[in-house]
């Protein structure tokens, strides 16, 4: 057994990094470069019920360290998705986790229904997060009694494990991880991207014709670490991190805080090998923190445990 | 086949105020053909500045394995790029998208070429592989005023070339279109990158039996998967069909899109 | 008249720009390096009633793009501040805006009275955000009534005006600033700081000793940016703005998102000539912007006006 | 004076494992006085990193106005300082601190310096200044293992010079503390710089009769505006009085600071 396999509700992962929602698309363009079939799963671009065109653009503005995205949920609709995209993806031998969308309760309910169905989903990712449209998304993940009743009526429909995507832009995420466990939910997905802005000096303007835009990058590497560090210790359910991810160290620190597995988001248009690249480089970092497997660091942070042993960079 | 390499600057020099040209050298210029791809270029190691930034294959040498871009010094990534000394590295994503089809100008065919400011790089390969094809090139260059002018010589080489200045400064004042009303040629074919404004009249000018632009957006990805760069169809311009300008584009034919 | 003056409750600043508290203590070790009467105003280090020795170090830690601290308001008490770190100012000509915590209303309470009628302090700043400290602090920034409260109290006993302090780890800003604006506030400063983490890998501890700490830097500039552009449209009183700021650039962009004023934390420590550079450089932006005063830039992203002159870097 | 000045660098070198001596010239030289002084080095234009690293002067050369630093490759910082060739430049602010009190010491005293790892090399600056001023220099180095030793020969120019390693590589196998027990001298004064568990042994070990001790803390502005790298004084170890290393200290006498 690899030192990197990993079994989360409904997943069985052979190494815990896959890409996160919305920066891999449906993976049809990342399969002229790699394999697909190397990556722990593939988290597809969120899918509503209807076709959506999403924001006008400019939609993404560089920030220090980095991003803000405005594409607003921009997919082909369920029926394409369902019939087109996901069996194109049945020619790799690599779990999909199905990113659910909407505005209303019914569109993430009807979503989720059918495509719980697709054979190569082993997951959905309950989208109450999205920061860049104007009803449902964000809505959804900041008010707990909304979080928890969705994820409720999702599971009652869903053939497979429910993963609900948290907010950051909340006063208390631990309230919100509380809320959507009560709901049902079989794991947490987070963080999504912070509420920005850029202006441009010279139109007086925001860059992003939607205004505001969600954060991703480096820079909120420590605002998500914090997160999973808390939400981990008063929940039971797994996390799958995400935030700033560049590298196999940065695995390991979302490990360490407490998360079961890892996604990697903006890195992917920095650097379009970034996830087998750590996926080839996870094995020995894992060894050289003394672990025989990449879950025995899971929230090593903050449980009693032995010290690791000493890391030699 | 898109590639990832860190290419070598073989030279990197200003050729007029605030354009450098780069010439790079590396394996990823085999999978080079098409004028009007582009790479995505990562400027600087770490955070600063974090995301590629796209720029347009200028010119293409198979031989050397070297290709050329041309780029204006403006933000962060522009700026840190003209600071690189040959020998130095840039690590280059690429080659991107689809360019101009130059391969359906028939030798003989008349071909009008248009470029404004950095809009005029990619025409230089163009005008290279359409000359080469005996198809007859015209070319008209827009730039803001005399000291922001680049490659009429080189252009120069393939065909006659009409430049314009916004201030008059040098070449005839005005825009691109104000040569294009007086030229009385009906092309057979029209290629243009440049502002979208300039786009925009060329396209209503229907200067040629076919047009096409070349189009820019801010990008994520560079290769299709990050919807950023968008754009709708014209056929159903408020719905929801759309193409990317990056792996769909950046080249459309005149009509195929909403710009 | 400079195209920088400006004025604010209580504040008649010769420039808008001044170190934000916590990034520059009581002045008197920058006043070793240049003359602190160039500086629009001086926001010093939070005071709580007794003195306080603050957390345990490793206090401060490095994050892409920005820092993490948790100092925890350590300040030598109100007793001090009032007798011997504000007398020590009054040498320099600039107005103190003097940083106020707690870990209870009293507290509070008790610091704005004493340190409102000191003679150079001409606002008080009500830090309701910080995030290094178990008790007060930013248990009174995400509670809108909370906030409330406290700001009508600690406005009944100041003889100068009030301005608070918002923390961005809130679901909704502004329901919080209208709050505090409604408990009578004359103005707002904002952003604090981020709540973050970052794990060590060779000891899988949190670096910090507090393990959270504050998120600065140019990192949180793009949230500091949005919370600002949204909040300045809901209040009727003016806004600092701090929160990544590392130029005039940076300084104009708070502005045109809905600033009236800036001030600098975190660039202090990377460049501590950064205030004077910014108060050079500021005027010929502000003229390259096509303003003949600065003024006329808050808020021009979301207020109708015409274009800005063609701006050339 | 504190000043901020854009350092050329002289010369740069590995001199052991990871570790690099680096020479920088400029005007900063004349305000650098005492040993244990450090500076605050931003190693990187732009974000990253964004924070100045503590390095404290290894040896001073007023005449030439250049100065020493000798630093461990470790993280991203240090990491670009090896990079560094002679002719680019670094920004430094300093000199910061209250270094070692060399003046002190008088001639025909007996000073023992006491350095470990990283800790050595302010010590070299501290020896030459004494060695100047007639005192009589024992130096005690510990390191790792053999290829991490340096500045041996270097403080034997000023004294007799005993050398530990921690897996007996060279050297005596141990720790610094290992040859104090033995030395059999009682200095007049002890300097001691390293990791935090053998300044806690030296403290507790009286080697001397009046012990200096070069403290560590992670740092925000090495001014003393932050208050990152404060510690709790002796006589109150758990009130609010306290020290800031990096202008109290980073030198502290024995019994000044709880370490
Ligand atoms: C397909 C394509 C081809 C291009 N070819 C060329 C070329 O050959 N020569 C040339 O000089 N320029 C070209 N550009 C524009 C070039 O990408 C921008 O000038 C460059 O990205 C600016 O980067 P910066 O860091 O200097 O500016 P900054 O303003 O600091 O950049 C900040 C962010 O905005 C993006 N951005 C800024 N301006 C543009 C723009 N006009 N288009 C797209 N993204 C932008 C950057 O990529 C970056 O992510 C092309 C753009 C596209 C889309
Ligand atoms: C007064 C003083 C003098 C020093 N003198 C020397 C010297 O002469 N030679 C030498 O090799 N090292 C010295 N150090 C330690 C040196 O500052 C760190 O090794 C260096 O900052 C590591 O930076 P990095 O980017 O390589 O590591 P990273 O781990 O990437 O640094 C991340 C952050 O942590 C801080 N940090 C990491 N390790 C330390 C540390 N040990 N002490 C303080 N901050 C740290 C960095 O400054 C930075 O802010 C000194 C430290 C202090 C406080
Ligand atoms: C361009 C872009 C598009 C995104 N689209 C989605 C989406 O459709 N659904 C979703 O749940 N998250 C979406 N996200 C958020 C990411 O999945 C991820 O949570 C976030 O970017 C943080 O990770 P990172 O810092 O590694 O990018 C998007 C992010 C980016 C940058
Ligand atoms: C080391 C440090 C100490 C701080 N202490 C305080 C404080 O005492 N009171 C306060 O209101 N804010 C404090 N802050 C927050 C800053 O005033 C400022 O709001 C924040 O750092 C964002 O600005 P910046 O990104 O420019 O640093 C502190 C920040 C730092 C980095
Ligand atoms: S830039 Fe990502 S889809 Fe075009
Ligand atoms: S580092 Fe700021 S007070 Fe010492």
């Amino acid at each position: 057994m690899s030192s990197l396999s990993i079994r989360l509700p409904g997943l069985n992962l052979k190494n815990p990094v896959m890409p996160a929602s919305g920066c891999f698309g449906f993976g049809r363009e990342f399969s002229q470069l790699y394999d697909l079939s190397l990556l722990g799963a593939i988290m597809v671009k969120a899918t509503t019920p209807e076709p959506r065109f999403g924001n006008p653009t400019p939609r993404v503005a560089e920030t220090p360290g980095g991003m803000l995205n405005a594409i607003g949920l921009q997919n082909p609709g369920l029926e394409k998705v369902y019939h087109e995209e996901l069996p194109w993806l049945e020619q790799f031998d690599v779990p999909i986790i199905a990113n659910i969308a909407g505005s209303t309760e019914d569109d993430y309910v009807k979503v989720a229904e059918q495509l719980s169905k697709a054979p190569n989903v082993h997951a959905l990712e309950l989208n109450i997060s999205c920061p860049n449209v104007k009803t449902g998304g964000i809505a959804f993940g900041t008010d707990p009694e909304m979080a928890r009743t969705l994820t409720k009526k999702v599971k009652e429909v869903s053939d497979v494990p429910v993963y609900v995507k948290l907010s950051p832009n909340v006063s208390d995420i631990v309230k919100i991880a509380k809320a959507v466990e009560d709901g049902g939910a079989d794991g947490l997905t987070m963080i999504n991207t912070l509420l920005g802005m850029r202006i441009d000096l010279m139109t007086g303007q925001p860059i992003l014709a939607n205004k505001t835009g969600g954060l991703s990058g480096p820079s909120v590497k420590p605002v998500a670490i914090r997160m999973i560090y808390e939400v981990s210790q008063y929940v039971s359910i797994p996390i799958i991190g995400m935030g700033g991810i560049q590298s196999a160290e940065d695995v390991i620190e979302f490990f360490l805080a407490g998360a079961s597995a890892a996604a990697v988001g903006t890195q992917n248009f920095v650097d379009p090998f970034v996830c087998p690249k750590i996926i080839d480089e996870l094995p020995e970092l894992v060894t050289r923190l003394g672990a025989d497997h990449i879950s025995e660091l899971t929230g090593r942070s903050w449980k009693k445990h032995e010290r690791l042993a000493y890391y030699r960079p | 086949m898109i590639t990832q390499e860190v290419c070598t600057v073989v030279s990197n020099r200003q050729i007029a105020d605030s354009i450098y040209a780069m010439v790079l050298s590396g394996n990823i210029t085999d999978a080079m053909d098409q004028p009007g791809q582009f790479v995505h270029v990562k400027v600087a190691d770490g955070l600063d500045p974090l995301l590629r930034r796209p720029i347009s294959i200028a010119s293409i040498n198979k031989e050397d394995r070297s290709f050329m871009i041309v780029y204006r010094k403006q933000g962060k990534g522009t700026s840190l790029l003209a600071e690189k000394q040959s020998g130095m590295t840039v690590d280059v994503l690429g080659p991107l998208g689809n360019g101009f089809p130059a391969a359906e100008v028939k030798p003989g065919q008349t071909a009008i070429l248009i470029g404004g400011g950095v809009g005029v790089p990619p025409m230089y390969e163009l005008a290279k592989q359409l000359a080469r094809n005996g198809v007859k090139v015209i070319s008209v260059i827009g730039f803001q005023s005399e000291g922001a002018v680049f490659f009429e010589q080189e252009l120069a080489r393939f065909g006659a070339v009409y430049v314009t200045t916004a201030d008059g400064t040098y070449g005839r004042k005005g825009f691109v279109t104000d040569i294009l009303g007086d030229l009385g040629t009906t092309a057979d074919f029209v290629f243009a990158c440049g502002p979208t404004p300039m786009l925009r009249a060329i396209e209503n000018g229907q200067y040629g039996a076919k047009t096409y632009l070349s189009l820019e957006e801010r990008m994520g990805c560079g290769i299709g998967a990050c919807f950023a760069c968008v754009c709708h169809t014209k056929e159903d311009p408020k719905g929801f069909s759309y193409k990317k300008v990056c792996s769909d584009g950046p080249v459309f034919q005149a009509g195929e899109v909403v710009i």
